[in-house]
């Protein structure tokens, strides 16, 4: 939305971005089922990932932890990830938490996984890992991530100590580039707005949250 | 045109039931009618996801199993009496993806045992389902292996739609995964915000969404019939709704208060 | 927005071409702009079925193989050059059954290598089909042979629709077999009898038949553009015209001539 | 049609009657595939199929005649039979034409088998053939035609030189019972004008030659 945002204000036409559920971003009319059709047909480039647990293999896990079926803690399930993973070029895994239980060393339960063995049908997958914390990239013939960046605020020593599998850094990894203002403005305005459509309450949240620091700060 | 009650009627203990994901029309006016029956034993089949009503029927002791690429509430998080259910071993667990449940329904659409299906291998989904198959593609040179999805028969499908003529044909719109499951279904139960006069296959406009009287066994009226989800291109969800059941559900008790509070007001407010 | 010529381009030598069955949206307007361009070899797929088009592009010589469950003129009998060039040897056949044609498709717009089909199995089609394969049913307890079809993925489709919008949405109705060759294809190009300029995803009415802009290529204006064939819900078929064909077609140089004559007046009477 | 038009004569509720090109008798919304679809479904019980050649073991040959695929004489193709013949209950042959090229010992080419192995899995097939001089009942389990009766105006020794195939019959065959003067009323009148709607020239041609005798008699 953000690249749509921007390419539109550059007079330019933006990428089609989806929002199942939404009427507005539904550019869908076969159902439900769309979606994976077109990803099977290799029309989809890019696809926003999220997992209860990722592991440095880039395994995800959406089903639960501890012992399948019996997970004392269960997520809601693995959606379409154990098919849009394999068929999607460009992965961007997104785990807002940073911590040992989110990012863990193997995951208790692999709803899709992050490479497959030669051999097995497969024309996409993982190329980086967002988190609240850090910008990782990944490699699949290690397999395995590679710090890219750091945020504000953080450092190396926490990144590790905060990382439940092992990974690739420079001595001195880069700071991750804060957005400028004006995209920053994008952002908060009419990426805002447009996500409100399909997730008012998680839109008026994340407004809530970024007000109350400013108004602090003012 | 039939009631509620009579809908639910075809609901009878251990058949295969179909069941919509949260946004394409969920017949939630049914739920209550299907839980005044107590009919257990249910296989639920979502499609490809599941939410409140699943929930609800879970709750109720219905369910002897969910076939499922994901159970939630969405903004209101996770769906509370299944995963304590999911914890305690009550209901078995048919983990799925989202395109599998899509293929399952498609063969049993073309009469095919199974259809083919890309991904899924190396993952944790595929060593649980026994009933998923994997060879060879016949058509490679060797290697190449692809999993095969056997074909979703469900006894009977459940949806709410925006309208139903007299004749029996329902107006889908472009949700047509509604279709997808009625075509493999044996028995396809509807429930409409309403009924209108005029042949909906009449007019090429809006025959494009209709799913024909051929493959609807039942039409009910049930206006608002998906409250508290909403209905698309006729009212919004009523998250506050969802967020209520999502808080009184965290325990066995607080959803039987919630339930007991519907049966008495079972309209939005 | 692009004029006919420029659709044409689309259509190089040696592609593999899906066309529609007369009565779901032939691009008629179109057949005279590529027989212009004099490609060759064009591997055709009929969906399911070909017919006057099918038949005046193997008359002008363009075409090396036609995948297709029949060839015919309907009501005005066979086609005359399609038979004339089998009976010579002239075009390679892949002589499939409507449901295959289909089959096919659905792999591609799956992005599955196979579907399985019922039937087939003591048929001389699949006798002569060797990129057809025959497995035991994984699913059963052994034998139970099915036929698998492969994924049949055309690099141009062509048909033609009552309307488009301004952003290259196609209103395709119920012809849903439309929306089936263009998720398969890499390229859609549509002729359309008017443009419209309300955007025809806004309203779930005309939502639910649209075939969204994201997989057509490129539209263009063609008033009349099935004619001598019909269009559902704008104009019958001209039945004497196609006798008219037919009975000129018998011969190369009848053929020769309707086409010529069809040079200088395309339009209808 | 004539069934649905008698039984709504009768003030019941007809069966649903299907033509593909129809708008009017067109109840399906999913395009071509969706008669294929539903019989595959189990939700078609009858179909009408014609064929170029039709052999004792109900073969059927709608290809061509000679080797293919240099068949001298070509006909359209074999459209959906391949599949419905296989699937559909109770198929019904017809073919106007009774003649010892119509109704062969073998046809040329096996566009749809009439029977099939053991262990191949069929649900439907041929029940009867109908011509312009007989009809025949046909039995899997022999395989084979038996005559069931001949049409007013023909006899044993004329069908037996007109069908290339053998087939079983009773010493004195039944004759074929014409329709009562309602029956053909309705055929005449309501059935040929929906059929018109489709076909208008084969219905047209059809009032054509049944008008000519009857304008003789008169």
């Amino acid at each position: 939305m953000l690249l749509r945002a921007l390419k539109q204000q550059a007079g330019e036409k933006g990428p089609r971005i989806s929002i199942l559920g939404s009427v507005e971003h539904n550019f869908f009319t076969n159902g439900s089922a769309e979606l994976f059709d077109c990803a099977g047909q290799g029309r989809i480039d890019a696809f926003f990932l999220g997992g209860g647990q990722i592991d440095g293999h880039a395994n995800i896990n959406l089903v639960g932890t501890g012992d399948y079926p019996l997970t004392p803690v269960r997520w809601p399930g693995s959606f379409g990830s154990a098919y849009l993973y394999y068929v999607v070029p460009r992965v961007i895994l997104f785990r807002e938490e940073h911590t040992p239980r989110a990012l863990v060393e193997k995951v208790d339960f692999i709803s899709t996984p992050g490479v497959s063995d030669p051999g097995v049908h497969r024309s996409g997958g993982p190329i980086a890992l967002l988190t609240g914390k850090a910008l990782f990239g990944f490699d699949k013939t290690k397999p395995g991530f590679t710090l890219q960046s750091i945020h504000p605020g953080h450092d190396l020593a926490e990144i590790k100590n905060a990382t439940g599998f092992r990974f690739d850094h420079d001595e001195r990894p880069d700071q991750t580039m804060p957005p400028d203002p004006q995209t920053l403005e994008l952002l908060r305005g009419r990426v805002y707005d447009e996500v409100a459509e399909t997730y008012p309450d998680f839109a008026a949240q994340m407004r809530r949250d970024i007000e109350q620091p400013l108004s602090h700060a003012s | 045109m039939s009631d509620l009650r009579a809908l639910a009627a075809y609901v009878e203990p251990g058949i295969r039931l179909a069941l919509p994901v949260d946004y394409a029309g969920v017949s939630m006016a049914m739920t209550g009618p299907i839980i005044a029956r107590n009919t257990r034993d249910l296989d639920l089949v979502c499609v490809p996801t599941g939410g409140l009503q699943v929930d609800q029927l879970i709750g109720a002791g219905l369910v002897r199993s969910v076939e499922t690429s994901a159970v939630s509430l969405g903004e209101a998080g996770g769906a509370p009496r299944f995963n304590a259910a999911v914890k305690d071993g009550i209901i078995a667990l048919k983990d799925a993806t989202c395109p599998a449940i899509h293929a399952g329904l498609m063969a049993a659409q073309k009469g095919s045992p199974f259809m083919p299906m890309r991904g899924l291998i190396g993952s944790d989904l595929l060593r649980h389902r026994s009933d998923w198959r994997v060879i060879d593609n016949p058509m490679a040179d060797g290697g190449d292996p692809v999993v095969l999805i056997p074909a979703i028969k469900p006894d009977v499908t459940l949806f709410h739609a925006p309208m139903a003529d007299r004749f029996g044909n329902v107006w889908i719109g472009r949700r047509r995964e509604l279709a997808a499951m009625a075509y493999a279904s044996a028995t396809t139960l509807v429930t409409v915000e309403r009924i209108v006069d005029e042949n909906l296959l009449a007019d090429e406009m809006s025959a494009a969404g209709v799913l024909p009287a051929l493959y609807v066994t039942e039409v009910a009226l049930a206006p608002k019939g998906a409250w508290p989800y909403g209905l698309w291109g006729e009212y919004p969800t009523d998250t506050a709704e969802i967020l209520r059941y999502a808080r009184a559900a965290r325990s066995a008790e607080g959803f039987a208060d919630y339930m007991a509070g519907s049966k008495t007001q079972m309209e939005p407010a």
